[in-house]
């Protein structure tokens, strides 16, 4: 039971973190490696806007609303400028990115890890031979909500309907009439945000927030999106939760033969030398 | 020369193939026709090995050959051009046609050693390039060439592997009246090397007028085989492309 | 003398032109994109090590064994490059380099998290060399691969590599078979970076797992790219600028790392097939 | 002419230079240690600034030439020759962690310049040779003393291990495990965890099932905390034993719930001390820098005063005269309560466990016997 409960927590961060990476992986077939760094971005506004403010709440919107604005910027400034030019140039970007972002961090927020100290004032649930903390809550249920919403405007509005035709054909939804300019930013400012409330989730949970706490993000996502079929935003849903059971149960049967990262990538070869396309490859309609 | 013998393929619930047979003869200059989706270019690709058929195989100069890797197959003698071009286009117009020359080296160890920079090969190129008009552009990177231009060279290269056996898939397509009329010239000299074609055309007249047999498909099935005139006049191709809205004239 | 600074500074910039150059094999000649071009370089690096000092082997011969085993290795993590293609070849490579670390760091024959120590400077003829000699033997090393590189681009190898680069059906149509030279570019890219190995394992007298770790893969592709993917003279640029740029940015302390990611942001927007690439502007400069 | 005024140069430069005696340190200060390294720095500075308070060393200041190195070993290694032949130091601090420590402890010896390595635990590091030398206490020796407050001082008999899959947390789980083992305790369960492990729940659910009397956990504090943390929402209350690697007020701070109170931990900082010197670095620091002092600023402090103490020994900056006279050092003003170097070069110092209660670190108790600390025994 433990086990299972630790697994969703686990899953839902991989599952908030995937989500932006598959938009707009989805839309532009960018590697956006650079996510990782507005994840963390997304945490130090929250924690700072928590120190400022004392309203949690207030500090997540704020941090996710201003991270994704900045998505927003990272799109519309640099990777809207390289997009016609071969694929590995904005990968490259994106990883020269990513380091300036990580030691802007540093000299703005300092080196080291800063505590994110939050009481809800709600009690940890204690059942036979399991608990689950308040944050363990938070994070469960705001994973819940964030995934009912995005299923909503994915399918229900407008908006939604667009960046999935976007993602299908971008060339085509543009002949469509589709105003593709604004569906990408809009994907950028979502997946951007979805990133800043995984980074304040995790910063809330970890209780720590600090300049690298992106690197293990950033190219563990990436096995989300593969196992998810790249681009496939139920896929990447599916493949968080499948990952962190995976790592968890390995871990609790068989003890730590190899790393966690180690078994998320062995788990990730076998996937792509069996399914070269991922585990659920999307329909191309 | 080439025997196709009653393929069959399907792509998940999709027949694109049902039971096709037909056969090129040595020396002929060989139609495939039908209207969209009528499964030439499967055919096409399962002749040159990049699909493998659900059932029925193919046999090149009395060699079964389905089942074998495309690489292979080319190096028995089929050689074959694309509905889309793909030519290599950041190397130059000569390289494309030297990269097209060395089947037998790319299989041996000679990859290491041998460099198609000889003089024989340079010669052979410059006179496929002659062939096909292209010798004035051979420096120029194949990018850099109209795409008329660059089908012309595409054939160049098909050529350059020494085929028995070329498969040219949509020729014409995206040429000119004048561009057109070269190509069929072109065509005529290329079987007077010694070269038997296939290929897959919609611009009824040039097909009508260059092709010395002709196998038309639709739907999947192969409808009707013959001389140009006589299929022109089968009442089965004619509702087919009628249907379609094509319109099919010799 | 002073100069030690600056030799091993170029002993360094050397081993990572190699690096580099190997990696181009892969992606600027067959196409093939990988980001754990690290995972060869510590096969390298600890097929030296644990011949050397477990094995009490010579010089001359860890170093033949480890482009050897690095080639092979090649050759055998190259292997799933013939089902996965595209991103997911990137990703699969990330993947190989965290288990192959992984596997340095487990496994208690590599030593474990100690890594191997105590290998002995190279010598020849008995002679042991300085730093000075040191940056000359890998100077020498890079000419070497250079001649290589110059060699390939002129035989058939480089043709089958861009026809599988610009079009594997077309390859395969002039009878280029895209297994097998997929499989001939890992493996020599395996064996440079097994080359590259050896000469780290013995500059530095130990190898350490996270000396190879995905970070290294990332420094490596961006020399490959920000220099000019395709071309020899490329990476060998983007090599030596990323090796010198943090000792030249010392003067702005603080502010080295993010400038030089800023740096690398910034000529890849301007600059994108790479400072000496087919359209840089070191390249047009070059021609004037 | 031009030759004239080249030599009037030279000659001008060494005067001004004269007063000053330059100790060169390298430290990771930006990328993934960028947090120890600011830590390490700060501490070294603090040591500047206190000897040439008390009159400098052999009538001239201190001065500390410092590079960041990124924890790339390439960058340590090629330092070593920027800070000795470039910068002129006569002798050198690591700050940085084993990897680049290691590489370059070869070149400082190769050099023939000392170094001292503050924190670094790697334990090939000094055997470099006669040059390098190590201030903090050696894996070996804590994982001994753990072993001895965990069996002695806490009665333990059944005892869990977790074990960080680096060289730190192995080599203290090999030290901790023989000597345990040898005063009669048992291990009942042990497994390792990657460095940036963030989930001990399944692991710390194994062990409540075996129920046993004391945990000896390696990691970093920011490990540590998590282990406490998680440990106290499944209701093991059982004692933690932790080693210097926890000790930083960031261990306190990150554990959730005061969590981190009631664990026990082997460490070279006795923060109650009444030595002033003590009293002065652990207030001077939080004045100066913000921010309450570590371990690793402690050790980085001692490394330059052993330094500084080994200069007037010598009486003079000749680098080998340097090296023998570190052998001698002893009786320092000290933070970590360093008495003296063994011949191999590794510190002897009583091993200070400190009890975490009121989330504040306190004396709990003191190992001295020399057969447990001196390293190589």
């Amino acid at each position: 039971m433990q086990i299972v409960i630790n697994a969703l927590v686990l899953g839902s961060v991989y599952v908030l973190i995937s989500i932006g990476l598959t938009l707009i992986y989805g839309i532009l077939r960018i590697l956006h490696i650079a996510h990782a760094g507005i994840y963390t971005l997304g945490a130090f506004l929250g924690l700072t806007f928590y120190a400022l403010t004392g309203n949690f709440w207030l500090a997540l919107i704020l941090s996710m609303v201003l991270t994704g604005i900045a998505g927003v910027g990272v799109y519309s400034y640099i990777y809207r400028r390289v997009l016609s030019k071969e694929r590995i140039v904005p990968l490259v970007i994106s990883i020269g990115l990513f380091i300036a972002m990580q030691d802007l961090y540093r000299l703005i927020w300092g080196a080291y890890k800063k505590p994110f100290a939050l009481d809800l004032g709600i009690n940890d649930i204690k059942g036979k031979g399991f608990v689950i903390t308040q944050h363990q809550i938070l994070i469960l249920s705001l994973t819940g909500i964030s995934l009912i919403l995005l299923y909503l405007l994915m399918n229900k509005t407008k908006l939604g309907k667009a960046m999935k035709a976007c993602a299908d054909d971008l060339v085509m939804a543009g002949a469509l009439g589709i105003n593709v300019e604004r569906v990408v930013s809009f994907a950028f400012f979502l997946g951007s945000a979805l990133a800043a409330l995984a980074g304040v989730l995790i910063g809330v949970y970890e209780n720590n927030v600090y300049p690298t706490m992106g690197d293990e993000v950033s190219y563990k996502a990436f096995v989300v999106i593969v196992l998810g079929g790249f681009g496939s935003l139920s896929g990447a849903v599916v493949a968080g939760f499948i990952l962190s059971f995976a790592e968890t149960l390995l871990v609790a049967w068989k003890g730590f033969l190899l790393p966690r990262d180690a078994i998320a990538f062995l788990v990730m070869i076998l996937v792509l030398m069996f399914k070269p396309e991922g585990l659920f490859r999307r329909a191309s309609t | 020369m080439l025997r196709v013998i009653d393929v069959s393929k399907s792509f998940g619930g999709l027949q694109a193939l049902k039971g096709v047979s037909f056969e090129v003869e040595e020396g002929r200059i060989h139609a495939l026709i039908g209207p969209n989706g009528a499964g030439k270019t499967t055919m096409f690709n399962i002749i040159n090995g990049f699909l493998k058929p659900t059932s029925g195989r193919v046999e090149f100069l009395g060699r079964r050959i389905s089942g074998l890797p495309p690489h292979r197959i080319a190096l028995m003698g089929i050689a074959r051009t694309f509905q889309i071009v793909r030519t290599f286009p950041e190397m130059s117009v000569i390289e494309n046609v030297l990269a097209g020359m060395g089947k037998e080296i790319y299989r041996s160890w000679g990859v290491f050693f041998k460099t198609p920079w000889n003089q024989e090969n340079v010669k052979k190129a410059l006179e496929l390039l002659r062939l096909c008009g292209l010798e004035d552009l051979k420096d120029f990177a194949a990018s850099t060439l109209p795409i008329g231009l660059q089908r012309k060279l595409e054939i160049a290269r098909a050529l350059a592997t020494s085929p028995k056996l070329l498969l040219l898939d949509e020729p014409a397509s995206g040429l000119n009246d004048q561009e057109t009329a070269e190509l069929a010239e072109l065509f005529r000299k290329i079987r007077d090397f010694g070269v038997t074609i296939l290929f897959i055309e919609h611009d009824m007249r040039f097909t009508m007028g260059v092709a010395d047999f002709v196998t038309v498909l639709d739907y999947g099935e192969k409808i009707a085989e013959g001389k140009p005139k006589e299929v022109s006049r089968n009442p089965r191709v004619i509702e087919a492309y009628l249907g379609t809205g094509s319109e099919i004239s010799a | 003398m002073t100069l030690d600074y600056l030799y091993t500074l170029i002993t360094f910039s050397n081993i990572f032109i190699i690096l580099s150059l190997s990696l181009n094999v892969l992606i600027g000649y067959a196409g093939q994109v990988s980001l754990g071009h690290a995972a060869f370089f510590g096969i390298g690096a600890y097929t030296s090590a644990v011949l050397a000092v477990k094995f009490g082997l010579g010089y001359g011969t860890t170093l033949l064994l480890s482009v050897l085993i690095g080639g092979f290795f090649g050759f055998l993590l190259g292997l799933p490059s013939l089902r996965v293609r595209h991103d997911f070849l990137v990703l699969a490579t990330i993947g190989l380099n965290f288990v192959v670390v992984a596997l340095f760091k487990y496994i208690d024959f590599f030593g474990g998290p100690y890594g191997i120590i105590g290998l002995p400077a190279a010598k020849f003829f008995g002679k042991e060399l300085g730093t000075g000699g040191y940056a000359l033997y890998t100077a020498f090393w890079v000419v070497i691969v250079i001649l290589l590189m110059i060699y390939i681009e002129k035989i058939y190898l480089r043709y089958g590599f861009e026809a599988i680069r610009e079009n594997e059906d077309a390859a395969e149509s002039i009878g280029v078979s895209v297994p097998l030279f997929k499989i001939y570019a890992f493996t020599i890219s395996g064996a440079l970076a097994g080359l590259a190995g050896n000469l780290w394992a013995y500059q530095m007298g130990m190898v350490f797992p996270d000396d190879f770790s995905f970070p290294v893969s990332i420094t490596i592709l961006t020399m490959v790219v920000l220099g000019g993917v395709g071309t020899i003279s490329g990476p060998i640029l983007g090599a030596v600028l990323l090796t010198f740029l943090p000792e030249l940015l010392r003067f702005i302390q603080d502010y080295r790392l993010l400038l030089y990611g800023i740096i690398i942001v910034i000529v890849m927007m301007y600059q994108p097939s790479g400072l000496l690439g087919r359209q840089g502007i070191l390249r047009k400069a070059f021609k004037r | 002419m031009r030759r004239l005024l080249a030599v009037l140069l030279v000659v001008a430069v060494s005067l001004a230079m004269a007063g000053v005696i330059k100790i060169g340190l390298f430290v990771p200060l930006s990328g993934i240690g960028a947090d120890d390294g600011e830590s390490a720095l700060h501490g070294a500075m603090l040591a500047v600034k206190y000897v040439n308070d008390h009159g400098g060393v052999l009538g001239k200041k201190l001065e500390l030439v410092y590079y960041d190195d990124q924890t790339d070993p390439k960058q340590s290694v090629s330092l070593a020759y920027k800070l000795v032949q470039k910068d002129g130091v006569v002798a050198v601090v690591s700050g940085s962690y084993s990897g680049p420590t290691r590489a370059a402890a070869g070149i400082y010896q190769r050099l023939k310049t000392p170094m001292v390595s503050a924190y670094a635990v790697h334990p090939d590091i000094t055997k470099a040779g006669e040059y390098i030398f190590r201030v903090g206490t050696l894996a070996t020796v804590q994982g001994r003393a753990g072993a001895h407050l965990a069996v002695e001082k806490l009665k333990a008999k059944r005892i869990a291990l977790l074990v960080m899959d680096n060289d730190f947390g192995v080599s203290l789980a090999n030290a901790f495990k023989a000597e345990a083992k040898k005063l009669g305790a048992e291990i009942v369960f042990e497994e390792k965890f990657a460095v940036g492990e963030k989930d001990f729940r399944t692991i710390l659910e194994k062990v409540k099932k075996l129920d046993p009397d004391v945990i000896y956990a390696t990691g970093y504090y920011f490990n540590a905390s998590k282990i406490v943390t998680q440990a106290k929402e499944l209701g093991i209350y059982q004692t933690i034993i932790g080693q210097e690697g926890y000790d930083s007020p960031l261990f306190i701070e990150l554990s959730k719930n005061h969590a981190a109170n009631g664990t026990v931990i082997t460490t070279d900082l006795d923060r109650d001390s009444e030595r002033p010197v003590v009293q002065w670095f652990m207030k001077e620091y939080e004045k100066e820098f913000g921010r309450p002092a570590d371990m690793v600023a402690a050790s980085a402090f001692d490394a330059v005063m052993i330094l500084a103490k080994a200069i007037e020994i010598a009486g003079s900056t000749s680098k080998s005269a340097i090296k023998d006279a570190l052998y001698k050092v002893s009786g320092i003003d000290s933070v970590t309560g360093f008495k003296h170097f063994t011949k191999d070069r590794e510190a002897v110092r009583e091993v200070v466990c400190q009890v975490i209660v009121g989330d504040r670190f306190h004396r709990f108790w003191v190992i001295d016997d020399p057969e447990i600390v001196t390293p190589g025994k």
